[in-house]
């Protein structure tokens, strides 16, 4: 591994790296194909269509995401948080860019409310189609981005102390729903089966916020500036933009 | 050839082309796309497994995707602030 | 009741200086009376105790204490009548030091850290003793180093690190090689238990060859501490600790715990018909008699007071080891004895030398002339100490060699006679000319550094009754020695034992 | 009882997210989450104690769809251990993030990580411990970077990239595990390993054990996958270097002992495994020799982890060659033992190198000595580390390494004997090296502590490992089951 300040690996090194590659492929390939062809494993899209009934949802992808492994989900969350408060603790954030001309602005104000939309139509369609709280959350963290690029330094974003309870509040509330059931007697996250549907509902709709908070603040790439700072002009500098957002 | 086994296999090559450009690439923003890459074959890889005839697909590999782009999304943009970090407001 | 109360009894002696060493280390620097009491405490606690072992092992009574720590891996104290003897050498030698320790280094520094490691070094001499297996000997064996290398390099000076530097290396070596051995040996049996007439005899032929390449690996890391030729090379470095320290290592931890660990070896692991057998004895008792010879030639060339007395234990210390070389049951006393002999002699020797170091500044052989009339107690302990160590009746010493010249006789091995006689005239040599410059000398005018002026005593108490006790000790070892509770009627009790 | 199982993960969780959440009072309720996690580690191990094993379905949905969560004697073992390490490192912590706008970023990614720790160690669950793994890599490197200079900077991103590429690794093997098997449970997986059903599986299974154990490699750092330690470990903050070191990369090492002798031990070869021990031998030696050259203290502890790591590798060969028995389960149990001490004799050694580099105001060892003498009870921690990072008595490595070179012996495998004597002597020299230095003339210290807060943790982890370790090893026997005899 070399990080950009290390000096161009010798070629002899990096032809062994080559050879090295196309066997491990020739491996892979030669084992998965040996594989596929005598003993293909079944899946589990039997198991999880037969307990489908029981999860409250009838998207089999949401019912795996939200309810059979749900463990997973909440801790793709906290992820996501430990990447924002890494990206806060490597210092503030950049300025903002000069506000944009009528053009930009125009087509904001069109697109903007157009995500909000098309994201809570995702978040509420989840549970029956594709769709559901990160691409929910993408969407609307796609709002926050353009807000930024049109010149909003803190893209949309409350203030810091906001910031940090919306960042919390998917995995809160989800942690909360966990706790309830586990109170009530029925172990970690185990829903009864009447409020299923409600309960998932209730966890994507704060999971969509926090998807959206977390995404658009790293995107701007730093702890918040203090409230009232207002765009510095003159900066023009393109950030990478995440690219699944 | 079936489908699935062609994702596989791009997968494969995908992962691999990933740790060469991973490797041999000095400059971070070039390692975090080798490093998308390479999630992105073994995300291939899982969509090839969740894909049995006649059958739906497998709702599990779907869902370790997305939770696998989640994590990833996650880790590029960290991985870009340290970059930012470490530039300062010098050059690239 | 009875049951757990003996089972305590060994873990008890430990804890009374393990308790005190590790709440030593937290007293303030300044808290003179309370490290006092901790240390006199300790020490006082432990004879206590050790009298009441020492009675109910003479009355056969066996104490016993396991902590598993794993399956086959014990922790075992136990008290047998060879431990006896180095305990309660080791406990009373301990008061005595304490008591001189608290006076010499009344005003210097470090004193919490210094006394918490002499506790510790005398807990881990303690542990050496009392230990019931191999693996046990071998922790507290290794404790031992850590516990002494602090004591040596305490003054830092840049000799005292070398010094400590050299002691490490060596003594660190030696144990990574006694603990390869010890685990091939219990990878071989099993569990390695200290037992009366050894316990490998009965194994099968088979192993006999890599019965002997063990040995040489026990016996390499015991013959460190042993300062056996060649492994001797620390003890002359260390000499740069202070009194104490010197007074301690050489006349009863380290160089005694090795030494005791080769008995141990030989009588309670091997068994000393079965190592004959092998031929092993004939390996130890060669190595033992060179270190003899060369550690008595090489004394007599030093200046350096301390110098002359580490090169004389280098010699000495391999008594032992010759006497556990000996086929036969006066050799075993006679070495064995040796062990407690050499041990109050000795002390008392460096005890003389730290009181002369400390209250004239006289570290050389060269600056002694006379030193018998500013200070003719200590000079009457150090002359009886080397008297002693020369074998002139009625002091202890006397019996030691008396007791192993026999045996070498009645073993058939008249050359250890000649070994003898040669040690003994060599001691002779190096010791005579020291008492001669003592008490027949005129003293100068100045001495180099007089530090403590002469008042009612020659100098403080604290440093002038150890070596006075010690000294009436070897007296009383020599001529008492058959008197009940005598070491030579102890170690003719374990001798009695050993071979049936 | 099942219940700690969970809450092991959602009070370290809840926490963090406190603590991000008000901001203000972080020092405080950081503090008192971490004492809440202990307590439930206490009652976990005390349920394991009891019970053996603890298994729960989260969701109640079982395996293969749902996710299972097993505590077992292992996992109990290293969950108490991380619960009192980063419970000490949290109350030093609190003296060493005095600085509210520190101690702001420091808490919630220290919960954060104390959770993914908690995960790693009871997820049953192939992918479950992916999204663990990346979070334990994304919260350490952005803990690593707290410190703020270049040097910290650079080290932690290479740190997380190395991670990345070792996740994605191991990604890449679960994807083929779950394609071949269809199950990513640990139990549900050996099942199917263990009737062999067809000689395909057991090359894709191989094939991803293989994958899996690379990118596990890289993470726990196995020679010559360590270069990414030294500078990471050397440059972070001192509490953060005390859990990287103690806790992260033992986490990536107990997975790989957890597929390789459980999961996967089915499809695992002397060969393989030989080549683990290999890579091991060539960790002890040259991370030691590296130790003994390093010229900064928080180097050279570094150094020393890629080191005792090694350690921890050389038991893969003789444990491969063992018959189940007496000899491997003490074996299998001297493994723990040996993680357990180095964790906390690692993390103390850490804590007591920052407090040493505060006063000092660098860490130099060359000029250390005055500082070293100054501070009795920093340099007893100091010493009672060491003593443990070279194994002898009385600390836990001590017992492990004798049991490791019986092992050894008794399986005829004598050449890791040389590998551990030649260890063990440039341990001791590295060591040495360090404490010569608390002997010299400076004036004598009044008292033993100069700042029992930020001292005190550092000594009791290190009297854990040398002291409380080397003679308590008989419940760790009793919690790995492996009792025999002890009753």
């Amino acid at each position: 591994m070399r990080n950009s300040l290390e000096p161009k690996p010798q070629r002899s090194a990096a032809l062994l790296v080559v050879v090295l590659l196309i066997l491990l492929a020739g491996l892979l390939q030669w084992v998965y194909f040996t594989h596929a062809a005598t003993a293909p494993g079944a899946g589990l899209t039997a198991l999880a269509q037969a307990e489908l009934p029981r999860s409250g949802v009838t998207n089999p992808v949401t019912a795996v995401l939200l309810n059979y492994r749900a463990l997973d989900t909440l801790l793709e969350l906290s992820v996501l948080l430990t990447a924002m408060l890494g990206i806060w603790s490597l210092g503030p954030a950049t300025p903002g860019y000069q506000q944009a001309g009528a053009v930009f602005a125009g087509l904001a104000a069109w697109v903007v409310p157009l995500l909000i939309l098309s994201g809570g139509y995702l978040l509420w369609i989840g549970a029956k189609a594709p769709g559901g709280a990160f691409q929910a959350g993408a969407l609307l963290a796609a709002a926050g981005v353009i807000q930024r690029l049109g010149g909003d330094p803190r893209a949309s974003l409350p203030n810091e102390s906001a910031q940090r309870w919306l960042a919390i509040a998917g995995i809160g509330i989800f942690a909360l729903v966990g706790l309830a059931t586990l109170v009530a007697g029925r172990g970690f996250l185990d829903y009864p089966l009447a409020w299923a549907g409600w309960l998932i509902l209730l966890i994507e709709t704060f999971a969509t916020l926090t998807i959206a908070t977390l995404l658009t603040a790293a995107y701007v790439g730093g702890q918040p500036p203090p409230s009232q700072t207002t765009a510095t002009p003159g900066m023009h500098r393109m950030q990478a933009p995440d690219r699944k957002a | 050839m079936d489908a699935e086994l062609l994702y596989a296999s791009a997968g494969f090559i995908l992962f691999v082309l990933g740790i060469w450009s991973l490797l041999l690439h000095r400059l971070l923003i070039r390692k975090l796309i080798a490093l998308n890459i390479m999630g992105s074959g073994v995300f291939h890889l899982l969509i090839a497994t969740a894909e049995h005839h006649g059958e739906p697909a497998d709702p599990v590999p779907h869902a370790l995707v997305l939770t696998g782009i989640v994590v990833a999304v996650s880790a590029t943009a960290l991985a870009l602030s340290f970059g930012r970090a470490l530039r300062g407001d010098g050059d690239d | 009741m009875m049951e757990t109360l003996d089972s305590l009894l060994p873990v008890a002696i430990l804890l009374s200086s393990l308790l005190p060493g590790l709440a030593i280390f937290m007293v303030a620097e300044d808290s003179h009376w309370l490290r006092g009491l901790l240390n006199m405490t300790g020490a006082l606690v432990k004879l206590v105790l050790v009298g009441m072992l020492v009675w109910g092992v003479y009355h056969d009574h066996s104490y016993d204490a396991e902590l598993v720590l794993a399956p086959g891996l014990s922790l075992v104290l136990q008290a047998d009548a060879l431990s006896v003897l180095f305990v309660t050498l080791s406990s009373v030698l301990w008061l005595v030091t304490t008591v001189y320790a608290i006076g010499y280094l009344e005003h210097s520094p470090n004193r919490s850290r210094f006394f918490g490691f002499f506790s510790l070094c005398v807990t881990a001499t303690i542990g050496i003793a009392l230990a019931g297996n191999l693996f046990t000997f071998v922790v507290f064996y290794e404790i031992l180093t850590l516990a002494t290398y602090p004591l040596v390099s305490h003054r830092g000076t840049p000799d005292a690190t070398a010094g400590a530097r050299a002691y490490l290396a060596y003594t660190m070596t030696g144990g990574a090689v006694l603990m390869i051995g010890a685990v091939w040996l219990q990878t071989l049996i099993g569990p390695v238990d200290f037992t009366q007439g050894g316990l490998l005899a009965e194994q099968p032929e088979a192993l006999h060859g890599q019965f002997i390449i063990i040995f040489v690996l026990l016996l390499a890391g015991l013959g460190v501490k042993a300062a056996l030729v060649p492994l001797h090379g620390w003890l002359p470095r260390s000499m740069v600790a202070p009194a104490p320290v010197s007074a301690l290592l050489h006349a009863v931890a380290v160089v005694k715990a090795g030494a005791f660990g080769i008995v141990r070896l030989v009588y309670d692991i091997y068994g000393v018909e079965f190592a004959h057998a092998l031929g092993l004895l004939t390996l130890l008792g060669v190595l033992a008699s060179v270190t003899i010879l060369y550690g008595s030639i090489m004394a007599l060339s030093q200046d350096g007071l301390k110098k002359r007395l580490a090169y004389s234990t280098v010699s000495q210390v391999s008594y032992i080891a010759l006497g556990a070389s000996i086929f036969g049951p006066v050799a075993t006393i006679g070495g064995m004895v040796h062990l407690v002999h050499q041990g109050i002699m000795k002390i008392t020797l460096f005890l003389c030398a730290g009181n002369y170091a400390e209250t004239l500044g006289v570290h050389k052989v060269s600056e002694m002339d006379g030193i018998g009339r500013r200070m003719p107690w200590t000079t009457l302990a150090f002359s009886v100490g080397a008297l002693g160590m020369i074998g002139i009746p009625p002091i202890a010493g006397f019996i030691s060699k008396w007791y192993l010249g026999l045996g070498a006789i009645k073993a058939d091995m008249p050359w250890v006679l000649l070994v003898l006689g040669a040690s003994t005239l060599l001691n002779a040599a190096y010791f005579l000319p020291i008492l001669f410059r003592a008490w027949f000398r005129e003293p100068p005018p100045h001495w180099p550094h007089e530090d403590i002026p002469r008042r009612r005593l020659e100098t403080h108490a604290t440093l002038l009754w150890p070596p006075l006790i010690t000294a009436a000790l070897c007296l009383l070892a020599g001529l008492f020695a058959a008197a009940p509770f005598s070491p030579l009627e102890w170690t003719t009790l374990i001798a009695r034992r050993e071979y049936p | 009882m099942t219940d700690s199982l969970v809450l092991a993960l959602v009070v370290p969780l809840a926490g963090a997210l406190l603590v991000t959440a008000l901001p203000a009072h972080a020092a405080r309720i950081g503090l008192f989450s971490v004492m809440l996690n202990t307590l439930n580690i206490a009652l976990l191990t005390l349920g394991v104690w009891q019970h053996d094993e603890l298994q729960l379905a989260l969701g109640d949905w079982a395996p293969p769809l749902g996710i299972g969560f097993v505590a077992d004697g292992l996992s109990a073992a290293m969950l108490a251990m991380t619960a009192l390490v980063s419970l000490a490192i949290s109350v030093y912590a609190g003296d060493y993030f005095r600085d509210p706008a520190r101690a702001r970023h420091f808490w919630p990614l220290w919960l954060l990580l104390l959770t993914s720790l908690n995960g790693l160690f009871l997820a049953a669950d192939l992918f479950n411990l992916y999204v663990n793994l990346e979070l334990l890599g994304l919260s350490a490197a952005a803990l690593g970077a707290l410190g703020g200079q270049r040097t910290a900077l650079e080290a932690n991103l290479r740190y997380l990239l190395v991670g990345l590429l070792g996740s994605m690794t191991y990604l890449l093997g679960v994807a083929l595990i779950y394609s071949g098997f269809s199950t990513l449970d640990f139990a549900q997986l050996a099942a199917q390993l263990a009737r062999g059903d067809a000689a395909a599986s057991g090359l894709l299974g191989a094939t991803a054990l293989g994958l899996m154990v690379m990118g596990l490699a890289l993470k726990a750092a196995l020679f010559p996958l360590h270069f990414w330690l030294p500078p990471a470990h050397g440059s972070a903050p001192a509490p953060v270097s005390a859990a990287l070191s103690a806790l992260v990369v033992k986490a990536a090492f107990y997975l790989i002992l957890r597929l390789w002798l459980e999961v996967f031990a089915p499809l695992t070869t002397q060969g393989a495994a030989n080549l683990l021990g290999l890579l091991g031998a060539g960790a002890v030696l040259w991370g030691s020799w590296q130790a003994l050259r390093a010229e900064r203290l928080k180097l050279l502890a570094a150094y020393s982890t890629v080191a005792q790591l090694g350690y921890l590798f050389l038991f893969f060969p003789i444990l491969q060659g063992l018959p189940a028995g007496e000899t491997r389960s003490n074996l299998f149990a001297a493994v723990t033992l040996m993680a357990l001490a180095h964790g906390f004799a690692k993390s103390g050694l850490f804590l007591a190198a920052g407090f040493v580099q505060q006063q000092a105001g660098h860490d130099r060892i060359a000029e250390l000595g005055t500082t070293l003498q100054q501070l009795p009870a920093t340099t007893l921690t100091l010493a009672l580390a060491g003593t443990a990072l070279i194994g002898l008595p009385p600390s836990g490595s001590f017992v492990a390494k004798w049991l490791l070179l019986g092992g050894a012996m008794a399986n005829g495998q004598w050449w890791w004997v040389l590998v551990l004597l030649a260890g063990t002597l440039l341990a001791v020299a590295y060591v040495f090296r360090l404490m010569t230095r608390a002997f010299g003339l400076e004036p004598t210290p009044r008292h033993f502590f100069t700042q029992a807060r930020a001292e005190g943790p550092a000594l009791l982890l290190a009297a854990m490992a040398t002291g409380v370790l080397g003679v308590a090893t008989a419940p760790l026997w009793h919690l790995l089951g492996t009792s025999g005899g002890l009753g």
